[in-house]
């Protein structure tokens, strides 16, 4: 198990905003910092625009965590969009627990425009915790299944 | 009230600091307050520890920390500030980081949770100043005075974290509460030249000579400390200092704990006046409101005339 | 003077150690010179103390090792608790003085400081707590011509005054303080100066 | 069937060294509905836009995915290429393989394959892009200046001169801010009022300009083109229809102990009567002789008919009646389209206590509390003509003129332990100037500057400080002070000269302190009421710190002068008329062209209608008050249901709507869920 632990590189969805955290990452590339290649980001405008069920459908097309990041608290580009979003996933974590998902594999965070550092962090820190974790098993037969033509 | 004690070594009797030892126990007697020495306390060390070898210096405090805490001691009265801070620093250090409490514990062969805390008289005092209030038998006349705190009692800040480190007050509203004046002045936090009192006197002199000249200055009659340190360089090396500031000094040093049992009054003999290099009969029958004697003297340049 | 600097050198093992102990990275330290401002003892360093951080910056062991600085300190602390950039310059002076004795390289011209510190620590490791008496014959002892005469009349006018006393006090468990200092002793190369 | 062009760009060795970007093309070219795909050293190159705008004809591509760089940076330029084309812009997208990719990992088999995996998240999401119109908005062509210093004055008189209006609204009594306080300025030495004053008057000639003086912004409503904006007229208890500014009310005023702001609170012995100290304003009071508008306010903190209830001598000797005690604060709403924030700074003051903002002060400098260790701007009203000395150097406390005078730089500034990690940039030159007019002024004197960088970077600013040195014999030490104390009548300076390895001690007459310029303390909260960002010490943050150095985050909202960082004269009127430039092209056009990512609620012919069952909960999340209620009938005008409706004038394209609509009837156009679902389905493939 620990040996396959080894190799294992898990998949990491983001869900970012288009204002602070998606330029937070624009400045860490621009910093060069360096960090794991195991996110892929898809933009949003706002962390308020992430629908649960996106994060419910990564997790079936084979993600193994899933982050969703936004302004701080107070700099929501759209004034409270990030407090929606907040309150949207502690809802969210018993439907995780309902179907299955381990409620550690989904993290919220807040990485604003300025902080490119705090973002190489998070995904460093995040793809351990997920590499300590383990692949997520759950929806293996559904991805066999959704393999073929979707 | 019960408080656990740490005379530490000046202030053992025949040693260099015995009056504050004396005045210290004898003052807060009087104030009610029983004293419980740290069993088998040891040496914190002092400047030569602190200079020279930190990990023995952490070793020595957390046992008599740890002996502290197994006696069931929450706040140890530790007068005089060096030791305090050793005390500070070390209490510090291994709360902080659990490796050094590891290495401090294994050396002095005890265990420490870290629940005993150094408080200086000061401190003391003025969390208490209601009760001192309370027990001043006579108000002391109103004679200016300077207080020193010296550099150990609010530095480091992060150890001691009592009273304001630049600009300290609590021992100029203790001597106020007692009826002393206090003089605003600009070397309360300088240092004294502490542990070069032997091997480097030089530094001494010109340090104390600074401080002292800048409390007359103020217009104080005498300056009142609270650390044993401060007391030797600015009492016993008044002369050495008046000459290398070239000026004429002859400020009498009391201790706070002095002062204090007057207030409560407690005989001059039993706060061991008598022993201080810089002659006090003066200063202290002014203190008492009793007639001047004539002034008598052997200390060494002490030329007896007070005011300048 | 002339400092030839090399990679090796300004990121030297050395450096590291300093700043491990230390705790802190001294390329933190934008030399303002506050800490020297504020020393009581700067006028006697001839490294005042934004120095002693520059070699250590610039990875200088020898000369930073060998100063007179870390020893003319007092230990007021004044430096550390006014710096700007929490460097802890005090805290360095300490560091430097550990190391300049595990190295052997103790200034000499301050060996009054020094034995004194020594005279200090010994007195401690024979009774617990110190012995006043004992600590000043000691320190006089190591150099009886220079030290011997220093302070004469003041030492008879504190016997006068009953201070210091002459009997030692002791800890009950003295032997605990010996072992304390021997799982304590800094690590020395063998041409080191014993501490007692 | 969708026929995607895909073209990656090497980005000269900053993408191509990395990933392996013919490899990706390749891959890519076999994806289904990818119809073309290649890559090229600089896509945003002429030859590269080319290459797109070729492969649109030669494949009747449907959409285009440049891989590239951030899209914040390139993807209206590519978007711009493929309109020229004729291919509707917003069919066009970027997937950034530069920021998020090359740039940040070192493992190039990795960095290819997430690359080739960006790029086919972005494929999959246009193939279900749909062509969307830009939304046409109309502009208010009236813009609000927030604050009446030098910022606020150099803007609206530009963008009032390019023939637009201007509301500004100032919180003091006249307009003029720091700069009206300031003596000569560096490095031309020009008097600041000189220069100043024709300017404020100006502002108060011009015909298109409304001026709010003793008012602050209550609330902004709206967005670019169409901000409504709430002004509190505070009670300023004098009418300024009625009143005519001859200043009887100020010379008979009976409270005349109150300090001054204008004069930074310093106040001096009247060498007449030296009882007497000069520099405070009375009760009702104008900050200076050449205030704009020339009319005084009544400061009710301090007024005896407000806090006693008697007196009222003012009312009796108005010879207009202007006074009105009764007058209470006022709201009105200004219709701008566009805002120039320019709120300006305040300087840090070292005393001990302060709940506005957090510091500790400098104990070791007396936290301020002698009376001849002051700051520069009070310094600066020692040596104004207009200051309470006429422009005497004098010591506050005793009125002897200083024969000796040290300057601190650095007092708060770049002090991480004490006050601010950020240089405040003006303290080396303003300093240099101080001690050059000091010496012009007391000729036997000498200046002292302790330094840590001498930061004179600027045009001729060298010179100028040079000049302090080698001219004026002001001796510059390197080193920071570690403590000022009396002794005697004179303030001990306890410093150091890291040049000469040595501590130096100096016996001054006064001391001045630049203390760290810092940001407003209500910044926040007028960042919060503008939706704009700040820094973590409160200064408003540009939109992009080279490229877009005056505007915000937040469209029609932009900055000029201190509010958005430390800043000197020259550089505070540039950004100024910046700002207006910026706002004057907003205005040139008569309406405005929005990016059309905004919210859009089903609607369907009968008997469908809408999805929407009208439980209005987009209503409550929308930050933007964009959602309104339409009925929906049938032919015959019977109410089928009231359903949810989105003014796209209002929509920001939050997409909170969106994501909180449980019929899914509302969606968000460019971010809708059909091509979100299709980039996370595009997650699974390896």
């Amino acid at each position: 198990m620990s040996a396959t632990q080894q190799e294992f590189e898990p998949r990491i969805v983001a869900f970012v905003c288009n204002w602070c955290t998606y330029a937070g990452a624009d400045l860490a590339g621009t910093s060069r910092l360096k960090y794991a290649s195991n996110v892929r980001v898809i933009r949003v405008p706002c962390s308020g625009r992430v629908d649960p069920l996106y994060i419910v459908k990564a997790f079936e097309r084979g993600a193994d965590a899933v982050l969703v990041s936004g302004c701080h608290p107070g700099d929501c580009h759209y004034a409270e969009g990030n407090y929606y979003a907040r309150r949207r996933f502690t809802v969210l974590r018993d439907l995780l627990l309902f179907l299955g998902i381990e409620p550690q594999r989904v993290q919220f965070s807040w990485v604003s425009a300025a902080e490119g550092a705090k973002w190489a962090d998070l995904i460093n820190d995040l793809t351990e915790k997920v590499r300590a974790i383990g692949p997520f098993e759950g929806y293996k037969e559904l991805i066999a299944a959704a393999a073929g033509p979707a | 009230m019960e408080l656990g004690y740490y005379p530490g070594c000046a202030l053992k009797a025949h040693a260099t600091a015995l009056e504050f030892g004396a005045s210290t126990e004898a003052s807060l007697a009087a104030l009610g307050v029983e004293l419980k020495e740290v069993p088998d306390w040891n040496c914190c060390g002092a400047s030569a520890g602190h200079m020279t070898n930190s990990a023995l210096t952490r070793a020595l405090n957390v046992r008599n920390l740890a002996l502290a805490e197994a006696a069931g001691m929450a706040e140890i009265l530790s007068p005089c500030p060096l030791c305090a801070k050793e005390l500070a620093i070390a209490n510090l250090e291994v709360n902080e980081d659990p490796a050094l409490l590891k290495a401090a514990e294994d050396a002095c062969e005890m265990t420490y949770k870290g629940t005993s805390r150094p408080i200086t008289l000061i401190e003391f005092l003025h969390n208490n100043r209601d009760m001192v209030a309370e027990h001043i038998k006579t108000k002391l006349p109103a004679i200016k005075v300077a207080c020193y705190y010296g550099c150990l009692h609010t530095r480091p800040s992060l150890a001691m974290g009592f009273d304001n480190t630049e600009q300290p007050v609590t021992m100029d509203e203790l001597c106020r509460l007692l009826g002393l004046e206090t003089v605003e002045w600009s070397h309360k936090t300088e240092c004294c030249g502490a542990g070069f009192t032997m091997s480097k006197p030089t530094v001494v002199a010109r340090l104390t000579g600074r401080i002292l000249s800048a409390a007359a200055a103020a217009g104080a009659e005498a300056v009142v400390v609270s650390c044993p340190m401060c007391h030797a360089n600015l009492d016993m090396r008044q002369a050495e200092a008046a000459k290398d500031a070239a000026v004429d000094l002859h400020l009498p040093i009391l201790y706070l704990s002095q002062v204090l049992g007057l207030a409560l009054d407690l005989t001059p003999k039993t706060l061991s006046l008598g022993t201080h290099f810089v002659d006090t009969t003066e200063i202290v029958a002014r203190l008492r409101g009793e007639p001047l004697p004539v002034a008598t003297t052997e200390a060494a340049g002490a030329d007896g005339a007070e005011q300048e | 003077m002339k400092l030839e600097l090399s990679r090796a050198q300004v990121n030297s093992e050395w450096k590291r150690e300093v700043e491990r102990r230390l705790g802190r990275e001294v390329s933190a330290c934008y030399q303002c010179g506050k800490c020297s401002a504020g020393c009581p003892v700067a006028y006697e360093m001839f490294h005042p103390i934004h120095a002693m951080m520059r070699l250590v910056q610039l990875g200088r062991k020898d000369e930073a090792l060998r100063s007179r600085s870390q020893w003319v300190c007092v230990g007021c602390e004044a430096c550390s608790e006014r710096c700007p950039k929490d460097v802890d310059p005090a805290r360095l002076m300490t560091v430097l003085r550990e190391m300049a004795q595990e190295e052997g390289c103790v200034n000499a011209d301050e060996s009054d400081i020094y034995d004194f510190h020594q005279s200090f620590l010994s007195s401690l490791k024979m009774f617990g707590r110190v012995y006043e008496m004992g600590l000043v014959s000691h320190y006089k002892l190591k150099s009886p011509i220079k030290r011997g005469p220093q302070d004469m009349i003041t030492g008879l006018q504190m016997m006068r005054r009953g201070k210091p006393g002459f009997l030692p006090h002791r800890v009950q468990n003295v032997a605990a303080i010996r072992r304390i200092y021997e799982r304590t002793k800094l690590q020395k190369p063998a041409d080191d100066r014993d501490s007692d | 069937m969708s026929r995607i062009g895909v073209f990656i760009c090497h980005c000269g060795e900053n993408i191509g060294s990395v990933v392996d970007c013919p490899r990706v093309a390749a891959t890519l070219a076999e994806h289904p509905g990818v119809a073309f795909a290649t890559d090229y050293k600089y896509m945003c190159s002429d030859p590269g836009q080319n290459l797109i705008k070729q492969a649109i004809d030669d494949h009747k591509l449907t959409g285009v995915v440049v891989s590239a760089c951030s899209p914040r940076m390139h993807e209206p330029t590519f978007r711009n290429a493929v309109a020229e084309k004729g291919l509707n812009p917003f069919l066009c997208e970027m997937a950034n393989i530069r920021e998020h990719c090359s740039w940040v990992h070192t493992d190039n088999e990795a960095a290819t394959i997430k690359a080739i995996e960006l790029v086919r998240l972005m494929v999959e999401k246009v193939k279900s892009n749909e062509a969307l119109e830009p939304i046409h908005v109309p502009i208010t062509k009236r813009a609000l200046v927030i604050g009446g210093g030098i910022a606020g004055i150099q803007a609206a008189l530009d963008i009032a001169n390019a023939g637009n209006e201007v509301v500004i609204v100032e919180r003091e009594p006249s307009i003029g801010g720091h700069m009206l306080q300031l003596s000569e300025t560096f490095p031309t030495l020009d008097c600041s009022q000189c220069i100043l004053t024709p300017k404020m008057v100006d502002i108060a000639r011009h015909p298109l300009i409304t001026l709010h003086t003793w008012s602050e912004v209550e609330k902004v409503d709206g967005y670019i083109g169409n901000f409504e904006v709430t002004v509190r007229k505070k009670a300023r208890s004098v009418d300024l229809d009625k009143c005519t500014g001859c200043g009887a009310c100020m010379q008979k005023c009976p409270s005349r102990k109150i300090l001054s702001e204008f004069n930074a609170g310093v106040t001096v012995p009247d060498p007449e009567n030296p009882k007497k100290r000069l520099g405070y304003r009375t009760a009702i009071y104008t900050p200076c002789p050449q205030a704009v508008p020339n009319k005084p306010v009544i400061d009710r903190e301090h007024c005896l008919k407000f806090t006693k209830g008697k007196c009222g001598v003012c009312a009796k000797v108005c010879p207009t009646n202007a006074i009105d005690y009764e007058q209470e604060d006022e709201l009105i709403t200004e219709k701008v389209g566009a805002v120039v924030v320019a709120t300006g700074y305040q300087v840090w003051s070292v005393a001990e206590a302060a709940k506005d903002y957090p510091y500790i002060g400098y104990g070791e400098y007396g936290y301020g509390t002698h009376p001849d260790i002051i700051n520069g701007l009070q310094f600066e009203r020692l040596l104004s003509a207009s200051g309470p000395t006429a422009g005497r150097v004098v010591r506050p406390s005793d009125g002897k003129v200083p024969q000796t005078v040290v300057f601190l730089s650095c007092v708060g500034s770049r002090d991480n332990e004490k006050g601010f990690t950020y240089c405040s940039k003006i303290c080396c030159m303003y300093l240099s100037k101080h001690a050059m007019l000091y010496k012009h002024k007391v000729h036997e004197g000498q200046a002292y500057n302790f330094y840590m960088d001498l930061r004179a970077g600027g045009k001729t600013y060298d010179e100028f400080s040079r000049r302090t040195i080698e001219e004026d014999g002001c001796i510059y030490l390197r080193g920071r002070v570690s403590r000022i104390y009396p002794r005697g009548d004179h303030l001990v300076v306890q410093g150091a000269d890291t040049l000469s390895n040595a501590q130096v001690e100096v016996e001054a007459d006064l001391v001045v302190l630049a203390t760290a310029i810092i940001a407003q303390p209500d910044a926040e909260a007028l960042a919060q009421k503008l939706r704009v960002a700040y820094d973590k010490d409160h200064f408003f943050a540009e939109a992009h710190p080279k490229l877009r150095p005056v505007e915000s985050q937040t469209a029609g909202i932009f900055f000029a002068g201190t509010c958005q960082g430390p800043k000197d004269i020259p550089e505070t009127v540039a950004q100024a008329s910046g700002a207006a430039a910026k706002v004057s092209a907003l205005f040139s056009a008569d309406e405005l062209e929005r990016e059309p990512m905004v919210a859009h609620v089903h609607r369907a012919p009968p008997p469908v209608y809408s999805h929407c069952f009208g439980c209005f909960f987009c209503e409550r999340v929308c930050p933007y008050g964009a959602i309104e209620r339409e009925e929906l009938r049938d032919r015959k005008g019977n109410l089928i249901k009231t359903v949810a409706k989105v003014n796209e004038g209002l929509c920001a394209g939050c997409g909170l709507c969106a994501a909180s609509c449980r019929a899914n009837a509302i969606t968000l156009r460019g971010f809708n869920d059909e091509q979100l679902f299709a980039v996370v389905n595009a997650i699974g493939e390896q």
